[in-house]
């Protein structure tokens, strides 16, 4: 099954530095990410994988380096701005809100296109109120596609940890993104969950071409869903390439996997 | 479970608090002239509210024991207020219509004097404001259901002028010198600022005027930038921990207690009680009277009322000087009535209405009240329709360590300066409220 | 001159008094997470009861010296400020573990009502003294080098030295003793305290009973110079700057910041006040807290917060 | 137990996401409402109006605005006081020196005004959170205290600085029986209860949720952390001063700051943490308990007093007023930290579920 | 239009069609979809079925050609029946949970050449079966989902067909007139093929004609009206589900309601609140079986307030249903009260409040069951028929319930009672064949023209049939008394904790019991207890367990000991089986009936070791999983004696 075509460069990472303090999260780092492609970040704990997300999507500032996002060269991204472009993501520690229920926590994903003034929402009159109910139905899409509808109204809070990654997901994928950034979307997941998850990340690359950033510890599902992974270490990437290059990288087998298996 | 029981909790809660607010409806008896009082006995005011409360009511039980106003007892309900505004118009909403009604209302608070004289006019409650309240409500023709009985602030902050001035030897020696008011920052402590301005134009001497946030304990800066002046003269406008705050600070900054004037809320006992030593020579004003404990309505009260153990505070503060203030505040009032019930029938009940006309045509003279048992503390009172005030005495006096003594004669408030200030700030409240002033016939009705 | 140092000085002094109630506050925070908006009720009633009781026990004892009644009364007194602390611990705060920031504020207001109720019930509500012995009047000193000299008050600085004493001891407390190293690894972290074998209801018992401790020195020193009376308990509105600008878990913060606020409140109502009308120490103390916030969001001394995502 | 929600199905996103969508909700509030409007008139007396219901319906306008800003965008407010203070005051100045200005529009005019100040003093939420906010808040509070206090303007060069508003008038109704003046101010409160409803359901309120519950995710997925904040902070303002205005046009008719004092920003507070933070309903829950609790415990202790033979003092009954509010207060927060609102949806569930226990 | 031309309503095509017209805005078809009941009127109805008809024989459908139908209760499905029925064709609805392997069978015996499915996941089993069912030339799938990359030109989305219909349609307009025109009343409408309990699925063919007089009686008898809902939840091959959201609802022209997803049906019913339902036993017995369960968590109070009430239900609940006189006042007073604090909320949650009429078949139901839900308020009535005869051969009357008898035979059906007991039915609905086998159309139909139904039972004196068993089931005991096995094991399945039972006793002389036990009843009432298990099987063989069934095998055998024809089928031993009965290990029809030979022959020793007065007996067994794969299940079993008591014979 491969109908969906790998395009040009979308998003360029040009050595990235990030420091803490005196800690040094990222260390001059390249890669690349094309269009319509299913990209994993590997590494072992405190390898500076999420740091990495959060240089891409704003939320952390490199000291150095650049990021070309579509043809646009920046100092650095800002959350606001990269949501604007397109870039989504999921959160390791899943980030939902959690006062919410499942249909408002993915109903903020489209926060970005509502466009009616606060005076209409308060009366609920015209534009405000066919804004609100098209969204819903884009977002009744969503559940549709990801299988929530039994929760669509149940606080976040009450759901089940493989669910709430699964909403956290549907808020994801209500900004409708261009480019997906996924945290670790797998972890401590069960076996069907982790299956369930693979096949919806499929599927939203497949369907709606998707460019995909992932983060994931199960190597077996690594390999086996992205067309190329980068290896971080300890801040400093030491493999990048197809599955089947990185898993004969003697770096990466010493370093990760050798480590962990 | 636990959901349950704290639905019952809520459940049961609910039900008592909306039965709750039917149950104290006392019903009117027959023969009984109500006085609400509205008191605090509680928070940063109380050790001044107290013994203003005591006084009030032991008088109260005095008329009582003397068998009524004319047969007619007394009946009365305290309600805490705790000097907040919010509070004390519930209380007034809340005793306004009990026992037969209010005869009349006694604030002892300018922001709930403010309040009411909102709703006064409407319930037809005469508001008694026994040296506090607003001073432009001395004009009746306006503010028809305000009786700032006995003194007003402007009138007080005037008699406070005319003492320093006589004691540097007349009113041209005023000028150039420094007065510093250091004011409760409210309504209250304001009220004489405009009197004391319109003075120091006449006189050319400065006003410097120092604030103080409420509850007035701290006052560090304010005693800084006095020692930084020098006033010649500081006056006191303070209620509660302020006072005796104030003057333990002056005592800290070596600013000396005999240049310190206080208004006649700060110089009570409370005031200076526990600063002791440290406040000797300071002077405040009195409202006519002092600590009294040697006039004979407080033997009677001693004896008639504390004697059968029926007293509301402890003995030793009968006589004291906020003490002397509610009773007097209470002797009016029963006054009031008193007066209403010989044009509208002895032994009748009164209403607030005809209350009015009572506190409107006060006339006690200097015999009436030597038989009330107020020789020698108070003078005359007369009041008219357009003056509510009724008397314009006062004089100053000392914290000697160990009690208060006059240290004055008797001044008399300038009528030639108040009356065109009261005029003024009437006519502009009547403006403001689209009042059209009573004439001196809409009075006789 | 000497008028500014006589403003820094009246600065430092009401400063100091912060300090003593903005420590409480940094104290119970760091090691339970709460704010205690009942220090100042605290600081009242823990006053209210010390005049109280001075003032009770000659009649009680027949004794006669100022001195040992005074004692007898701080000891009382600290006993039922034990007693407070137990209280408060066992019937509020053990059920409320966990609860966010705000509804813990609120827990502490309810306190400060029932603190405020019971102190007045059992202490009454007028204004007492509290005397310690402190000398009253002020001395002019430095006479030699500024023209009037200083104006300073004895009494100032024996209080600056009992809350000094009062910081050195709590110092030692926290350093030397490993009650005090427990409480300090509480604030640090929960489950490492339990591992230093102290219950955690216990170490806040201890927690609120040094707060307690505090705000009866803070009570003695502000009722020696101002007496007791029911607006004290105010006095923790005026410290909050303190805190905020100390940083909630910073001890050190706690003092330097209640002198900053201190000395500053005092300086911009004396140079700035007349200006304005007056009145503006309390609001410039916020500001100026607030200002210092902008900048440093986490205050003086208080841990940076870094975002994980 | 008195739900029957079969056949109650949606066909449209429009009744899905109405206010109740359960139609006995709807008859319920219905109900509610209109028994507040034509029931309630006839039931109590002139005391009931002026000293509960009035100042209950405007501090539930003033703890709804607080629930806003605290319970809805998860920034804590101990300067409501001074919202409603500004609300009070530009409302004022509005009313007597704009010509021909009808009060309606002072007193929203006084909400616009507070709404300005809530944006100026919001901006600190940019920056600091939690206690520190709500320490920062508090600056507001001293600041207009102040303000309304020693600038001579605001209070129209009232000598004594308190400042009274009187002959008001709706529409050309006059607003001046208790009754009238019920009327006017639940005819507000059910109006902006209904907006500030709409608006917590739009996406203004989802952002204002997201911020709370997870600011760094609000940010990643688009949401402008200033953007949010501030309008929480201005539609906060907007409500509390409007009830400012209210309560000092409607039910003080004369006031000065000490009406809008710290304590005001306290018991606000208290109001949205008892009654349940984010939730439109807990605020009237908060409101009712705040209001009435020490009234009724300052009625009904002399009572229980009698009950037992004893004579309480005012002091003594003032003093135990505020120890079992107090108290209360901690027992509730211990019973239902997520306040009163918690436990109106817990019963409702149940009696959805009814007879099953969940 | 063709419905006037032809001039009645003899064929569910023409049904629709004059639906479109008389009440065409009216809602006939919802779905829950994307959050809210999507909703179609008649009008649109017939537009969609006609453009998917159109689509159909664009495709090459033919007239007599059957469509396969396989997949959740989707509108689209429903509605591809009716355009097979539009183009003459037969449509054959099949079960959905069905594996790939199990579906050839069919798919080869209709000679299927067109199949619409619902989704990608159906589409994979017929992918997997296409080689082994040379005809099949068409699938059409409903839902697009994960389909873009099925590059397959026999695939096709019924989107696309709807679209190229209605472009058909609208160039063509008189091709489906036409063609409904030519539809007869006496042509195959349907094929379903009944699961059989023994031997290979036989298709029953029923014609226009037959479900709509199927239909048309039930419709009369509960005068069923267009304003009723229904929630269509039941699998579309199951006569049932037919009869009543397919035939019913044409011919009345009331709404069917398509649930969710599986997994929302209890909030879909519960948000429809269906004014008409129909659900099996095993339904009713597991709502049962949860309000019980959810019950015992509630405080102290709330449950005896429900018992409570529950008693006073059972008094005179059914009673006061019935209209019955004799009921006093004061429980009628009482049954208000419970009525506004139990019952109607119990109804209210069980999405019961709407409720008019609500029918069970399929199974006979336990008396206790049933009274249950009548005396809460649920006019709960049982029917009786089977594939063969349209499901509507007896019908309860309202006023005239007894609990033990399926009621009165339907309008225009005769029912006879053959000497050995067998129900036998005449009447318009009987099935036209059993599709390409004359030789088991021959020995059902005798040459009176009746079928033989395969059940025992008798008219009881006021004409109302009682059902005891299959026919070939009613076995004897070795003292020659009567044995009904399926009886005893209603009696026993009515216990919250027993969800399946299995009663031998034929030739023998003492009757025994497999027993399997509710998982969620039992480990419920284990968690309360502390008892610790880890699974079925484990849970299955505790002690405190077998002590729980034998005291509910006991008081049916106190129960069975009161009536002299069944006295002797009293339980003696019985074990609990370590693993669920399963339709996925062909214990149970999908229809989830005991297949009683094949257990018995699978469980041999295990029957062997209840006679032999075994105290235990090891025994491992192979279960296959839904997706196919495959495990063993090994486990000692204890076997039980139970208590019986003595015959009581009446002296004749």
């Amino acid at each position: 099954m491969s109908g969906r075509k790998i395009g040009d460069v979308i998003l360029d990472l040009n050595n990235i530095s990030l420091s803490f303090g005196g800690v040094k999260a990222l260390q001059n780092i390249s890669f690349n990410v094309m269009e319509h492609e299913v990209r994993a970040i590997i590494g072992p704990n405190g390898a500076g994988k999420s740091s990495m997300l959060n240089v891409i999507n704003g939320v952390y500032h490199p000291q150095e380096g650049e990021i070309i996002f579509r043809g646009e060269h920046r100092r650095d991204m800002d959350t606001h701005q990269a949501a604007e472009q397109g870039i989504a993501r999921t959160f390791q520690n899943i980030a939902l809100f959690k006062g919410m229920s499942v249909l408002d926590n993915i109903m903020t994903g489209r926060n970005l296109r509502m466009k009616s003034n606060l005076f209409m929402q308060a009366l609920w009159i015209g534009p405000a109120r066919r804004e609100e109910l098209e969204h819903r139905q884009k977002v009744e899409e969503i559940i549709d596609f990801l299988e929530i509808q039994h929760i669509r109204k149940t606080p976040v809070g009450r759901l089940p940890y493989g669910l709430q990654k699964r909403v956290d997901l549907a808020r994801a994928l209500a900004m409708e993104p261009e480019v997906l950034l996924l945290d670790e979307p797998m972890a401590g997941m069960n076996v069907e969950e982790k299956q369930d998850m693979c096949r919806f990340i499929l599927d939203v690359n497949d369907q709606f071409g998707t460019t995909i950033v992932l983060i994931e510890h199960d190597m077996g599902v690594v390999m086996d869903i992205s067309d190329r992974v980068v290896v971080l270490d300890y801040g400093k990437k030491i493999g990048d390439g197809v599955p089947d290059e990185v898993r004969a990288n003697p770096e990466v087998i010493s370093a990760y996997l050798g480590a962990s298996h | 479970m636990k959901q349950i029981r704290k639905l019952a909790i809520a459940a049961s809660l609910a039900a008592a608090l909306t039965g709750g607010l039917t149950v104290p409806q006392a019903f009117a008896q027959a023969k009984e002239q109500f006085f609400p009082i509205l008191v605090y006995r509680t928070g940063a005011y109380a050790p001044n509210g107290v013994p203003w409360a005591n006084g009030f009511i032991d008088y109260l039980k005095l008329t009582n024991a003397k068998g009524g106003i004319n047969g007619i007892k007394l009946a009365f309900e305290e309600c805490e207020t705790g000097y907040a505004t919010d509070r004390g118009v519930e209380c007034y909403e809340r005793l306004k219509g009990k026992h037969g009604g209010a005869t009349a209302v006694q604030p002892l608070s300018t922001g709930i004097t403010f309040a009411l004289t909102e709703k006064a006019p409407g319930d037809k409650i005469p508001v008694i404001t026994a040296g506090y309240g607003r001073s432009e409500s001395q004009n009746g023709a306006v503010f028809g259901w305000n009786f700032p009985l006995i003194g007003t602030y402007w009138m007080g902050a005037d008699v406070l002028v005319q003492h320093i001035a006589k004691k540097e030897g007349g009113f041209d020696k005023l000028k150039g010198k420094k007065i510093a008011l250091v004011y409760h920052d409210s309504p209250y402590g304001k009220e004489p600022i405009a009197l004391l301005q319109e003075r120091a134009k006449m006189h050319g001497f400065d006003v410097q005027l120092l604030p103080v946030a409420h509850p007035g304990v701290e006052q560090k800066a304010t005693w800084l930038q006095i020692r930084q002046n020098k006033p010649d003269y500081v006056f006191l406008w303070g209620w509660g921990v302020m006072n005796s705050t104030s003057i333990k600070e002056a005592q800290a900054t070596g600013y000396p207690r005999e240049k310190m004037y206080g208004v006649w809320w700060s110089g009570a006992e409370p005031d200076v009680k526990d600063v002791g030593e440290g406040a000797k020579g300071y002077n405040a004003l009195a409202m006519q009277h002092g600590a009294e404990p040697n006039a004979k309505v407080i033997k009677d009260v001693l004896g008639m009322v504390h004697g059968k153990g029926q007293g509301t505070g402890p003995k030793e503060e009968v006589g004291q000087v906020l003490y002397m203030r509610g009773l007097i505040s209470a002797m009016l009032q029963v006054e009031g009535v008193r007066k209403a019930q010989e044009r509208y029938g002895k032994g009748k009940h009164i209403t607030g209405e005809q209350m009015r006309w009572g506190l409107e045509n006060l006339n006690l003279d200097q015999k009436t009240l030597d038989a009330l048992g107020f020789a020698g503390v108070m003078r005359p009172v007369q009041t008219s329709c357009l003056d509510h005030m009724g008397s314009a005495w006062a004089r100053v006096h000392t914290w000697d360590g160990k009690k208060w003594s006059f240290s004055s004669d008797w001044y008399q408030g300038d009528e030639k300066v108040l009356r065109p200030m009261v005029m003024l700030a009437s006519g502009k409240y009547a403006d403001e409220k689209k009042i059209k002033p009573r004439t001196p016939e809409d009075c006789k009705k | 001159m000497s008028f500014f140092i006589e403003t820094l000085l009246g600065g430092l002094m009401t400063g100091m008094l912060y300090s003593l109630v903005a420590l409480g506050f940094v104290l119970i925070y760091k090691a339970s997470g709460v704010f205690n908006f009942a220090q100042g009720a605290m600081v009242l009633f823990a006053a209210l009861a010390m005049a109280r009781f001075a003032e009770w026990i000659p009649g009680w004892l027949g004794i006669e010296s100022l001195f040992l009644a005074n004692l007898i009364a701080i000891v009382i007194t600290v006993g039922i400020m034990f007693v407070v602390a137990w209280l408060v611990e066992r019937l509020a705060l053990r059920h409320l573990v966990n609860q966010n920031e705000a509804t813990l504020l609120m827990a502490t207001l309810g306190i400060t009502y029932v603190l405020d109720g019971v102190g007045q019930t059992l202490f009454g509500s007028d204004i007492y003294k509290i005397d310690v012995g402190m000398p009253k009047d002020p001395v002019i000193m430095f006479e030699a080098l500024f023209q009037g000299g200083v104006l300073i008050n004895k009494e100032d600085f024996i209080a600056a030295a009992i809350a000094a004493i009062l910081v050195a001891a709590l110092t030692l407390f926290f350093q030397k003793t490993p009650t005090g190293r427990a409480l300090r690894a509480v604030a640090d972290d929960h489950q490492a305290a339990l591992s230093v074998g102290i219950p955690l209801d216990r170490i806040w018992v201890i927690v609120w009973c040094v707060a307690g401790i505090t705000a009866l020195v803070a009570g003695i020193i502000w009722g020696s110079k101002l007496g007791v009376q029911f607006s004290l308990s105010t006095v923790a509105l005026r410290a909050l700057p303190v805190v905020i600008l100390g940083g909630l878990t910073s001890v050190p913060g706690a003092i330097i910041g209640g002198l900053i606020i201190g000395v500053g409140e005092k300086i911009s109502e004396v140079y700035l006040g007349p200006y304005v009308g007056g009145g503006i120490e309390i609001w410039f103390a916020y500001m100026l807290a607030l200002v210092f916030l902008l900048f440093r969001p986490q205050g003086l001394f208080g841990e940076k917060i870094i975002d994980r995502v | 137990m008195l739900y029957r929600e079969n056949g109650q199905f949606k066909t449209s996103y429009q009744a899905d996401q109405q206010i109740f969508p359960i139609a006995q909700d709807r008859l319920g509030v219905l109900l509610l409402i209109a028994f507040a409007f034509v029931g309630v008139p006839f039931l109590v007396d002139e005391y009931m109006f002026r000293a509960i219901l009035i100042p209950f319906l405007i501090l539930s306008l003033a703890s709804l605005g607080v629930n806003l800003l605290v319970g809805y965008c998860g920034q804590i407010t101990l300067g409501a006081g001074a919202f409603m203070a500004v609300g009070a005051y530009a409302g004022y100045n509005f009313l007597i020196r704009v010509p021909d200005m009808p009060v309606l529009g002072a007193i929203l005019l006084g909400g616009v005004s507070a709404a300005a100040v809530g944006i100026v003093f919001g901006v600190p939420s940019l920056r600091v959170r939690g206690l520190y906010l709500a320490v920062a808040t508090l600056a507001a509070q001293f600041f207009w205290d102040w303000a309304f206090l020693r600038i001579k303007w605001f209070t129209n060069d009232s000598s004594s600085g308190s400042v009274s508003v009187a002959n008001l008038d709706v529409f050309g109704v006059e607003i001046s029986s208790p009754l009238s003046k019920y009327l006017f101010c639940l005819t507000v409160l059910v109006v902006l209860s209904l907006a500030a409803k709409n608006l917590v359901r739009a996406t203004i309120g989802r952002q204002w949720m997201a911020i709370r519950d997870m600011d760094v995710a609000a940010a990643v997925i688009g949401i402008r952390p200033m953007y949010a904040k501030l309008t929480a902070f201005a539609v906060s303002s907007f409500y509390v001063g409007v009830a400012g205005a209210l309560w000092g046009f409607v039910h003080l008719g004369s006031w000065e700051p000490a009406a809008f004092s710290v304590d005001r920003s306290f018991q606000l507070l208290f109001m949205v943490i008892i009654g349940g933070l984010g939730s439109i309903m807990g605020s009237f829950f908060g409101a009712a308990f705040i209001v009435i609790l020490p009234i009724f415990l300052n009625q009904i202790l002399p009572v229980f007093g009698a009950i037992f033979g004893v004579e309480i003092s005012t002091a003594t009954v003032s003093h135990f007023e505020i120890m079992i509010f107090g108290s209360l207060i901690v027992f509730f927060l211990i019973v239902e930290p997520h306040g009163l609102a918690r436990l109106w949806s817990t019963g409702k569930e149940k009696l959805r579920l009814w007879p099953f226990p969940h | 239009m063709a419905a006037s031309r032809s001039g009645s309503l003899d064929t569910f095509p023409r049904l629709l069609l004059n639906h479109a017209l008389v009440r065409g805005e009216q809602p006939a078809t919802r779905e829950k979809f994307l959050g809210i009941w999507q909703t179609w009127s008649w009008s649109q109805v017939a537009q969609e079925v006609r453009a998917i008809a159109c689509g159909l024989a664009e495709l090459g459908f033919k007239r007599g050609d059957n469509l396969a139908i396989i997949g959740d209760n989707r509108p689209r499905l429903y509605w591809s029946m009716c355009a097979a029925q539009m183009l003459g064709g037969v449509a054959v609805p099949m079960y959905q949970d069905a594996v790939a392997n199990e579906m050839v069978f069919v798919l080869q015996d209709a000679g299927i050449r067109f199949v619409v499915v619902e989704d990608q996941e159906q589409v994979d089993k017929m992918l997997e079966v296409k080689d082994q069912c040379p005809d099949l030339q068409h699938i059409l799938y409903d839902d697009p989902r994960g389909m873009r990359h099925y590059s397959q030109t026999f695939l096709h989305g019924l989107d696309e067909v709807i679209a190229g219909g209605k472009i058909h349609d609208a160039n063509h307009p008189d091709f489906i007139p036409g063609e409904i025109a030519r539809g007869q009343a006496t042509d195959v409408a349907v094929m379903l093929y009944t699961s059989g309990t023994t031997g290979k699925p036989k298709g029953v063919c029923q014609t226009h004609e037959t479900f709509i007089a199927a239909a048309q009686s039930g419709v009369g008898f509960d005068h069923l009206t267009d304003q009723e809902d229904i929630l269509s939840y039941l699998p579309m091959a199951w006569v049932g589900d037919h009869l009543f959201s397919y035939a019913q609802a044409l011919v009345a022209g009331f709404t069917i309601n398509c649930p969710e997803s599986g997994d929302t049906v209890m909030t879909d019913l519960r948000e429809i609140g269906p004014t008409y339902y129909f659900a099996p036993p095993r339904v009713f017995e597991n709502l049962l079986t949860t309000v019980m369960i959810r019950m015992e968590d509630a405080g102290t109070l709330k449950r005896k307030m429900f018992h409570y009430f529950m008693a006073v239900a059972k008094r005179c609940g059914a009673e006061i249903l019935d209209g019955k006189p004799g009921v006093s006042g004061s429980d009628r007073l009482l049954y208000a009260l419970g009525n506004l604090l139990v019952y109607g909320p119990l109804r209210n949650v069980l999405g019961m409040s709407r409720i008019r009429v609500a029918y069970t078949a399929g199974a006979a139901i336990g008396p206790d069951l049933f009274r249950f839900y009548r005396s809460i308020g649920v006019n709960l009535k049982q029917l009786y028929g089977s594939t063969e005869t349209c499901a509507a051969v007896c019908l309860q009357p309202d006023r005239e319930i007894k609990f033990d008898s399926v009621g009165k035979p339907a309008p225009g059906v005769e029912v006879r009672i053959a000497d050995n007991g067998e129900v036998l039915v005449r009447g318009k609905l009987l099935l036209k064949e059993y599709y390409k086998r004359p030789d088991a159309t021959a020995e059902s139909i005798d040459a009176e023209g009746y079928f033989h139904t395969g059940d025992a039972g008798f008219f009881d004196d006021d004409g109302h049939l009682k059902i005891i068993d299959r026919a070939k089931d009613v076995g004897k005991l070795a003292n020659g008394a009567m044995f009904a096995p399926n009886y005893v094991e209603n009696k026993l399945k009515f216990f919250a904790h027993i969800k399946e039972a299995v009663c031998f006793g034929h030739d023998r002389d003492m009757v025994c019991a497999f027993i399997n036990v509710d998982m969620g009843a039992v480990g419920n009432w284990a968690e309360r207890r502390n008892i610790a298990y880890a699974g079925y099987t484990d849970l299955a063989q505790k002690p405190e367990v077998y002590e729980l069934i034998k005291s509910c095998v006991e008081e049916v055998n106190a129960d069975l000991a009161h009536d002299a024809m069944v006295a002797d089928s009293q339980i003696h031993r019985f074990l609990i089986l370590h693993k669920e009965l399963d339709p996925d290990d062909d214990e149970l029809t999908r229809t989830r009936k005991v297949r009683r030979g094949f257990v018995a022959e699978k469980y041999a020793v295990l029957i062997e070791a209840l006679y032999t007065g075994k105290g235990s007996q090891f025994i491992e067994t192979l279960v296959r999983f839904e997706d196919g794969r495959t495990s063993k299940v090994a486990a000692d079993l204890k076997i039980a004696d139970a208590k019986t008591l003595p015959v009581m014979r009446k002296a004749a």
